[in-house]
């Protein structure tokens, strides 16, 4: 598998490690109420079959997290992000 | 028709045109008592449970593709029990009993092996943790040896303990554990299954599930709607898809693992042999075939496919291991799909929704667990409540904070 | 602050392993030629948030040259700027005094960028000649070939399990930069690969 | 024409012998030669042995797909199984052996398997051995294992060396045919760079065995022409002997380039082989098609073999299959091979085709139209056949083709399914996209002038996309031979045996035999009978197997389908796939800045993670491990001791929002530590799990000095580059790892400040000026930086110091001269261990992963006030329940007992059970301080049972004691040594 870094360009995936699911937010509240999107934060998963926007570390290279849209079916990328931006963009409801 | 030497010599005087098939290709009844999700080890078994333990026997289980074609069909066939912790193992060592008799019980030969697992471990933490482990399978009459460097050298001299990165210091030892012929496994619960009344039903891919009431009523297929009183999802690295068709949203992942196999080669190793530092284990099978494998490719996905840092790193292990792998041909590599749960354990439990019943979550290690979870899962379906053995694999233990991790990564199951 | 008496020495982590001499195949001029670039300044300056630009001024301004774009090195006189990751440079000189590199650009960018000293913590290594790209391609998936790669470019990879800093410095030119701990073993896994083509090490 | 060596013609060098054995027995032949050539040459046909039946086998076919002419090679550590003779290169001295038999290939009692061929038939197994149940693995296992298997393989090492490569290129062109030298030629004129790459020793593919013509010249000449085009072009590289073995995401292919395997032994400094991952960002497949065989009576008997190998040894190594030739065709290409065999002079009796209407030419030799053979004579060698309608002909080597598969393989790898065509009677390979495509032959375009074409339109169309012009050229003028099929999978009117799976021994009865049995989809019946499993993984028998299949079940072939096509597509070494890491080199040795002074003190090194890290220094007349460790601890304690803490994790955090940033990471407070102190922190996993400890320090308003434990210190800062990227990106801070920069080491004992004052620089190191957990950059040795922290991981009055790593060993011999007049030692972690123990200090056995703050009893360092990572989930009703393990003291209660790690704890008069168990002991140690055994245990909620006796189990050791549950703190629980 290829991931093209927005910083590195095209690497194989032997330069990355993956983390999972990009599109949960980590809850802003430490309000008790807020166990469950905390729950739902931590544990839960939607891992859908098909496209799924999913972290990867640039670990073997620029040590830039990257959010990956990836196909879980037929592992075609579709597009590739800094973390940093997504979160952003994620912050600004953007995403 | 009972399979023994007899049968098989009168058979072959009529050119063996007269074998019964071992199961039939029924059409799907309008209603079952129990429908179950998944042609794999554990919905067949518990199919042949529920028939069998509870004699439950109105019952189909639907496989979208042909009967065996998911994990039960792609494992590294390894059997074992030892675990070490408290929800992990009596149950896993139940299974290894039903192992134990399980031929005789379902008349067909799965080649259950107890050849031995030897765990290897090449530092002192690591002796400790497996000295830990051995010992909560005493705690429970299970065996257990811990092995210095002499022993291990005895049972499988050709291992690495000379040139090695990272010698071996000593392993744990499960003779007890071993391999089973995988494919046979799925062939002899779905034929004693269908023996016993059960509907095998292949090429039936479930793709909705009907609930009315908070109550399950049936299921949509490929083949069209079939009702049911229960159901049972036991569709392993599908199960997340499955149960969205319930509303549900799981704490569960599917990766792929690869699995390998090299050429035939006369008997090369008797054991079950796991390396301590790197990601291998290998055994050999009947056929000859070294049959080896390691760790996740590390992402999601739904491809029954990895990729070659994986290979690599497996084989890198390897031969690491036991350098005489150099010359051996790999000949086949191919990958399943994990249900990897957040804590590396399985779940077998009832869910929120009445009559709809769940078993997921078992990572790479679900096919030695293939025997007791199908018997649990069972009488968690006929009886409507958990067997002490399955007691711990509760949905809710995430949330109210009951984790049974036995590798202590957390809730990040690619590490699992 | 006392001066560092003579007898303090720095000892490069492959001083005694990088011998040299020709080894490998004799195959007439060796293919490649490997050299332990020691004493080094290294120092790694990231950008503060939002300070990149003031940055590249500040850095133009001291150093006259400019600050690197992504995945480039620019240089002049005894200094030079490797970008290594997102807004973060390796900043290398030759022949300074003990944490000169390090305080000078403490100084020149406070408020713009956060240095740490990484003199010791790397090792650099020259590798040149004919085959330098083929025994590179043994290690790194970065496509070396001139219409992707060349002169003026820097990168961060890994290469034998191991990550490295690599930089191309002339036509057939390149130097690398290790993790000191790991800077032996890497020596091994280079030397090795260098052996089917002959090398020479200065 | 001297014995089986044809006189003139092929691509041997007959000026070059070369000697070789074969079951010890001497022949010749010559360069250009495979081994299968040189044993066909010298008229030896038999050449293994079945799977099952250890049916006499001879080679079937002359490339990669060969079942059943498999060898072991070479001896030693270099001895391999299962070789391939027909890909194999005969070099001087080769020495092969025959497998699967005993005790000669010649008389084989194996054989006798076939009297009860009639029992073995697919499946038994599953059917029988089940009685009595203890036989299985003391009698019938073995037996079957025994049995089962082809060669047998050495469990040496393997002297010879291995590479791995990356490669990268525009066009990646699989196979060097007619097709894939017209796709390479198109793209490199374009200046594409393109890598051809192709199994065969020559490039080539067909043109080097066929007689094609093509512009006006020789099909041969055509390619050498373009051979040495491409050589002479830059951008274009070459590679021989390479297969492409595997197609993955990212348009990225494995393949594997066999250097030096033609060889006796590779020369020095020369690989055996060079496994390439080659990243292209397109890729023609041209690799050709593949002859299927047929299925009837004795099909498997030496000398049957593919039209088109017998062909191929005639025309490219001058070696006749026989001197009396029968060719047995379905389709065009059986008399190809007969008129090239009558060409080089061997006698071809007949033709027999089984199509009724066929026009093909003959050259003269007879054509029995409709006709088949339903059985080979069986025995060592074919002596004569049988056609259906019991006409006999005798002949010494027949020659069959059942048509054509396209070798779609790779393209197949990603799980697309090929597809069925009729008129071609063979699966074609799937659309897959524009990055991947087939050509030529691989493309089911079977005549030779639709390769040329198909190869240069698909190259052009390929690197068009790449932006890159092609010329168009027309393909040049060639002959065309033409190309029919009829299907024709088995004759049914064979007496003998037939095969599907040569190797494995399918016979056409088991595929209907599964199918009424419910194993009737392919894959299933692939499992219960084994076709297309064995090492060729049904190169040449797949087709026929789901033909017959598809007939037994009342389906079509395309209903029917393929298995599912995998990686490899001819199987790889292991060592491949290791190339240089192997032995020693697995992984790479990380070494600390102080291992030259370490080894000269004559540390025993231990690995942790990939670091060497000193264990003990044993004097010259100790003896083993405890004597050194007890003598370390008891320096430390009593007077000063040295210990290099270097593989400690260190990260320079810095910028205006540092300790913000720290604030949230850690459990504890960070915000408003002092500048020049340090402070112990404790991270929690966001599920509320400990994840990490250690010591950071604040240097000044905007830099923090962290340092995490060795074993995490790379996930540490993985964790904060996701936290900070991911999380708070809005946060102005910057963190590098400064690990390697700094060599650490802790000084340690009553006299560590005496000894350190010799040489640090203005700084006085009393109390005041230099208090507990005080932290500061000073400069040592009249001026070198450092960096200095008052804490104390042993509980003694110590320091850890940080100065840059090329003065590691200078600085630890000079505090080892310092501290000379107070009796300094250096110790290692093993003391190291003993002292944190001793202390109750938590590490690595209790950071088990599943522990919380509180179990550690760190429980209070849990801030209320403020967001951090894993807050919320530690509140989790689980996670603070009251029966949880928490961490206890524990000593044997008779003090002369050794108590183990890894023991659980029961209470004192309960039965061992894993449900009775009340935790289990996590580290141990021998306290010379104490002069006993003691450790740190997790015990339910033991910090209520301290003075409790339980029961240590250790029943794995078979070692049973109690033991006494005490404050982890065994020793000066009041700190005064610390602050001493
Ligand atoms: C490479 C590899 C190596 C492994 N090694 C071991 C090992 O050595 N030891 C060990 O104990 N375990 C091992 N495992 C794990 C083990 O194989 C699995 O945990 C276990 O087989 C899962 O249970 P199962 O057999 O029921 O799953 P499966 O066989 O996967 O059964 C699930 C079935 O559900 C079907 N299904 C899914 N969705 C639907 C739907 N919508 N409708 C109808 N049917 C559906 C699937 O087609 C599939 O057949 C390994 C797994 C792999 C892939
Ligand atoms: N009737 C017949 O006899 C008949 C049938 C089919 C094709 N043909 C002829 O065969 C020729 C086909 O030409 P072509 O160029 O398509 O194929 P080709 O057979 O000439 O070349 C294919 C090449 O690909 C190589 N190859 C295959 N798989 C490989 C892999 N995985 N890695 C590396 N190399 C690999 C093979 O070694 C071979 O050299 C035409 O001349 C056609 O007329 C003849
Ligand atoms: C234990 C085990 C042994 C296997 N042995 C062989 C073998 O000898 N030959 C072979 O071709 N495949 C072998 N396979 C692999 C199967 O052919 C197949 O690849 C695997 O079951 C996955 O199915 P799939 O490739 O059809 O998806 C083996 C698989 C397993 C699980
Ligand atoms: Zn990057």
């Amino acid at each position: 598998m290829l991931i093209n870094c927005p910083y590195c360009g095209p690497r194989p995936s032997e330069e990355f490690t993956q983390l999972g699911d990009a599109t949960v937010q980590r809850p802003a509240s430490n309000d008790p109420k807020t166990m469950d999107q905390w729950f739902d934060y931590v544990y839960l998963r939607d891992n859908p079959k098909g496209r799924f926007k999913e972290y990867w570390h640039h670990g073997g290279g620029c040590r830039s997290w990257l959010v990956v849209e990836r196909d879980t079916q037929t592992h075609e990328i579709f597009g590739v992000t800094t973390a940093r931006d997504f979160a952003q963009d994620q912050k600004k409801g953007k995403v | 028709m009972r399979y023994s030497v007899f049968s098989l010599l009168k058979n072959s005087l009529s050119g063996h045109r007269n074998w019964a098939p071992a199961w039939r290709e029924p059409t799907p009844k309008k209603e079952y008592d129990v429908i179950i999700v998944g042609g794999g080890g554990h919905g067949l078994s518990t199919a042949y449970y529920l028939a069998k333990e509870h004699g439950i026997t109105n019952v189909a289980v639907l496989e979208k593709g042909w009967l065996g074609s998911g994990n039960i069909g792609r494992n590294t066939t390894i059997i074992r029990s030892n675990y070490l912790l408290l929800g992990n193992n009596p149950f896993y060592e139940w299974s290894l009993k039903l192992w134990e008799g399980l031929e005789q019980d379902f008349n067909f030969n799965a080649m259950v092996s107890q050849r031995g697992v030897l765990n290897l471990f090449h530092s002192d933490p690591q002796r400790d943790a497996y000295a830990r482990r051995g010992n909560a399978m005493r705690l429970d009459g299970v065996d257990s040896e811990l092995l210095d460097r002499e022993a291990v050298r005895e049972i499988a001299p050709f291992l690495s303990f000379d040139n090695a990165r990272f010698p071996i210091q000593g392993g744990l030892l499960q003779r007890r554990g071993g391999t089973v012929r995988h494919d046979a496994v799925a062939w002899g619960y779905a034929r004693g299954a269908d023996s016993r009344g059960v509907d095998i039903i292949q090429n039936c891919e479930v793709t909705g599930i009907r609930i009315e009431n908070g109550k399950v009523k049936g299921v949509e297929t490929s083949k069209g709607y079939i009702g049911c009183k229960k159901l049972g999802l036991a569709a392993a690295g599908n199960t997340s898809e499955v149960a969205a068709m319930a509303g549900m949203k799981l704490p569960i992942e599917s990766h792929v693992l690869q699995a390998f196999v090299s050429e035939g080669l006369k008997p090369y190793i008797d054991n079950v042999i796991t390396y301590g530092v790197g990601h291998f284990y290998v055994s050999q099978s009947d056929k000859g075939g070294l049959v080896f494998g390691g760790d996740l490719d590390g992402y999601n996905s739904y491809a029954r496919r990895g990729n070659m840092p994986t290979v690599e790193h497996v084989i890198e292990a390897g031969v690491a291991m036991i350098p005489g792998l150099a010359r051996i041909r790999v000949l086949r590599s191919w990958g399943g799909i994990m249900d990897m749960s957040m804590d590396g354990s399985p779940i077998i439990d009832k869910t929120h929704i009445d009559g709809l019943y769940l078993n997921c979550g078992w990572c790479y290690g679900g096919f030695k667990a293939t025997p007791a979870s199908g018997w649990c899962f069972a009488h968690t379906i006929a009886r409507n409540e958990a067997h002490k053995l399955n007691a711990p694999y509760r949905l809710d233990r995430f949330e109210r904070g009951y984790m049974i991790d036995e590798k202590g990564v957390g809730a990040t199951p690619n590490l699992h | 602050m006392p001066k560092v008496s003579s007898a303090v020495q720095r000892v490069s982590a492959l001083a005694d392993v990088a011998v040299q001499g020709r080894f490998g195949a004799d195959k007439g001029a060796p293919g490649v030629t490997l050299s332990v670039r020691h004493p080094m300044s290294i120092v790694t300056v990231i950008a503060r948030k939002g300070r990149s630009d003031d940055l590249g001024k500040a850095i133009e301004a001291a150093y006259k040259c400019s600050l690197p774009a992504v995945g480039a090195s620019t240089g002049k006189g005894a200094i030079s700027f490797h970008w290594c990751g997102a807004e973060q440079y390796y900043a290398i000189a030759e022949g300074k005094a003990e944490g000169e590199l390090y305080r000078d650009l403490k100084a020149r960018l406070e408020g713009l960028a956060s240095c740490s000293d990484q003199s010791h913590g790397r090792v650099i290594l020259r590798v040149s000649g004919p085959k330098a790209r083929t025994l590179l391609a043994k290690g790194t998936p970065i496509d070396l070939h001139p219409a992707a790669f060349g002169p003026g470019k820097s990168a961060v990879t890994q290469m034998a399990h191991v990550g490295v800093h690599l930089v191309q410095t002339g036509k057939d030119e390149f130097e690398l930069s290790v993790f000191r701990g790991f800077s032996e073993s890497f020596w091994e896994w280079l030397t090795e690969q260098s052996e089917e083509y002959g090398y020479q090490v200065l | 024409m001297a014995g089986f060596r044809l006189d003139k013609g092929g691509l041997i060098d007959r000026a070059t012998s070369l000697n070789f054995t074969f079951d010890g027995k001497s022949f010749t032949g010559h360069a250009g030669d495979t081994l299968a050539s040189a044993l066909i040459a010298n008229g030896v046909h038999l050449m293994g042995r079945s799977f099952k039946y250890h049916r006499p086998r001879g080679v079937i076919a002359s490339g990669a797909a060969e079942p059943n002419a498999l060898v072991e090679l070479r001896e030693g550590g270099r001895k391999e199984a299962n070789t391939r003779a027909t890909v194999i290169e005969l070099y001087d001295g080769l020495a092969a052996r025959s497998q699967n038999r005993w005790p000669s290939l010649n008389f084989d009692i194996g054989a006798i398997n076939s009297l009860a061929a009639s029992v073995f038939v697919a499946g038994f197994y599953y059917k029988t051995f089940m009685w009595p149940k203890s036989f299985w693995e003391k009698i019938y296992e073995p037996l079957i294992r025994r049995a089962a298997g082809l060669g047998a393989a050495t469990h040496e090492a393997d002297p010879d060396k291995y590479e791995k490569s990356y490669g990268h290129c525009d066009l990646l062109v699989i196979g060097s045919g007619p097709a894939g030298l017209s796709a390479a030629l198109t793209a490199a004129r374009a200046g594409a760079r393109v890598i051809l790459l192709d199994e065969g020793s020559r490039l080539g593919g067909s043109l080097l065995s066929e007689n094609e013509e093509i512009a006006g010249g020789s099909g041969y000449d055509w390619a050498q022409a373009a051979i040495a085009e491409l050589a002479s072009l830059a951008n274009v590289t070459l590679m021989p002997r390479t297969t492409a073995f595997g197609f993955y995401d990212g348009n990225v292919f494995g393949a594997l380039e066999r250097v030096n395997d033609h060889v006796l032994e590779p020369s020095p400094y020369e690989p055996r082989l060079r496994y390439w991952k080659i990243m292209a960002r397109k890729a023609v497949l041209a690799a050709g098609a593949e002859e299927r065989p047929i299925v009837f009576g004795g099909n498997d008997v030496p000398g049957v073999m593919l039209a088109s190998a017998m062909r191929t040894f005639a025309n490219r190594y001058a070696a006749a299959a026989g001197k009396s030739v029968v060719v047995f065709t379905s389709n065009d290409s059986g008399y190809r091979t007969a008129r090239d065999l009558k060409a080089k002079g061997v006698h071809v009796e007949v033709i027999v085709d089984s199509r009724k209407e066929a026009s093909a030419d003959a050259a003269g030799i007879p054509v029995l139209k409709g006709r088949t053979v339903a059985d080979a004579t069986p025995g060592k060698i074919v002596s004569g056949v049988e056609l259906s309608d019991h006409m006999h002909i005798a002949c010494d080597a027949l020659a069959m083709s059942g048509g054509w598969s396209p070798v779609v393989n790779l393209m197949c790898h990603k799980g697309a399914k090929p597809i069925w065509n009729d008129r071609l009677q063979a699966f074609l390979p799937p659309d897959i996209g524009s990055d991947f495509v087939a050509a030529g032959a691989a493309n089911g375009a079977m005549l030779l002038s639709e390769a040329l074409r198909e190869g240069a339109e698909k190259a052009s169309r390929a690197v068009g996309e790449l932006g890159f012009k092609t010329k168009k050229a027309a393909p040049p003028p060639c002959r065309d031979e033409a190309y029919a099929a009829q299907a024709l999978w088995w004759v049914k009117e064979s007496h003998g045996k037939a095969f599907v799976d040569y190797q494995n021994d399918v016979t056409p009865k088991d595929l209907p035999l599964a199918a009424r049995e419910g194993y009737s989809s392919i894959e299933l019946a692939k499992r219960y009978t084994t076709a297309g499993m064995a090492t060729d993984q049904g190169k040449l028998g797949n087709v026929n197997a789901i033909a017959i299949l598809a007939e037994a079940a009342g389906k079509s072939i395309a209903e029917i389908g393929t298995t599912t096509f995998r990686p490899f597509y001819t199987p790889v070494p292991f060592a491949a796939f290791v190339g240089p890491f192997t032995g020693h080199h697995f992984m790479p040795v990380r070494k600390t800045p102080l291992h030259d002074w370490a080894e000269e003190q004559g540390a025993v090194f231990v690995e942790t993670g990939l670091w060497l890290r000193s264990s003990w220094f044993p004097l010259p007349h100790e003896e083993g491990w405890l004597d050194p460790v007890i003598r370390e601890v008891n320096a430390a304690r009593q007077k000063v001791g040295l210990c290099d803490v270097s593989t400690l994790g260190k990260i320079d955090v810095q910028g205006p929002d540092a300790a913000e940033f720290l604030n949230r990471l850690y459990c504890n407070g960070f915000a408003q530590l002092d500048v020049g102190k340090a402070r112990y922190g404790l991270m929690l996993r966001e599920d509320g799990v400990v994840m990490d400890d250690g010591t950071t320090s604040r240097l000044a308003a905007d830099h923090f000095f962290m340092t995490t434990t060795t074993a995490n210190a790379a996930k540490i800062m993985t964790h904060m580059e996701f936290c900070h990227q991911a999380l708070w990106p809005e946060l102005d801070v910057q963190y590098v790892s400064v690990t390697e920069q700094w060599a650490q080491m802790a000084v340690a004992g009553p006299k560590a400040r005496p000894t350190l004052q010799k040489i640090v620089d203005d700084v006085v190191l009393g109390d005041e000026t230099f208090p507990y957990l005080a932290a500061k950059e000073i400069s040592i040795l009249g001026g070198i930086t450092a960096r200095l922290f008052r804490i104390s991981f042993s509980g003694e009055h110590a320091y850890e110091l940080s100065v840059p790593a090329d003065y590691g060993n200078l600085v630890a011999r000079a505090i080892m001269q310092a501290g000379e007049e107070f009796g300094i030692t250096p110790y290692g972690i093993e003391a190291l261990s003993v002292m944190r123990v001793e202390k109750g200090h938590v590490a690595g056995g209790e950071l088990n992963g599943t522990t919380t703050a509180a179990d550690l009893g760190l429980g209070r360092m849990m801030s209320t006030k403020k967001d951090y990572i894993g807050r919320m989930m530690a509140g989790r009703e689980g996670m603070v329940a009251k029966d949880r393990e928490a961490v206890v003291g524990i000593r044997p209660v008779d003090r002369a007992d050794r108590i183990r790690a890894g023991s659980h704890l029961l209470k004192k008069n309960d039965r061992p059970s894993l449900a009775n168990g009340q935790g289990y002991i996590t580290s141990v140690a021998y306290s010379p301080t104490l002069g006993t055994w003691l450790g740190l245990a997790l015990l339910k909620n033991g910090r209520e049972r301290h003075g409790e006796i339980v029961k240590v189990f250790d029943g794995i050791r078979n070692i049973h004691m109690y033991g006494e549950i005490c404050d982890p703190m065994h020793y000066d629980k009041e700190n005064k040594k610390l602050h001493a």
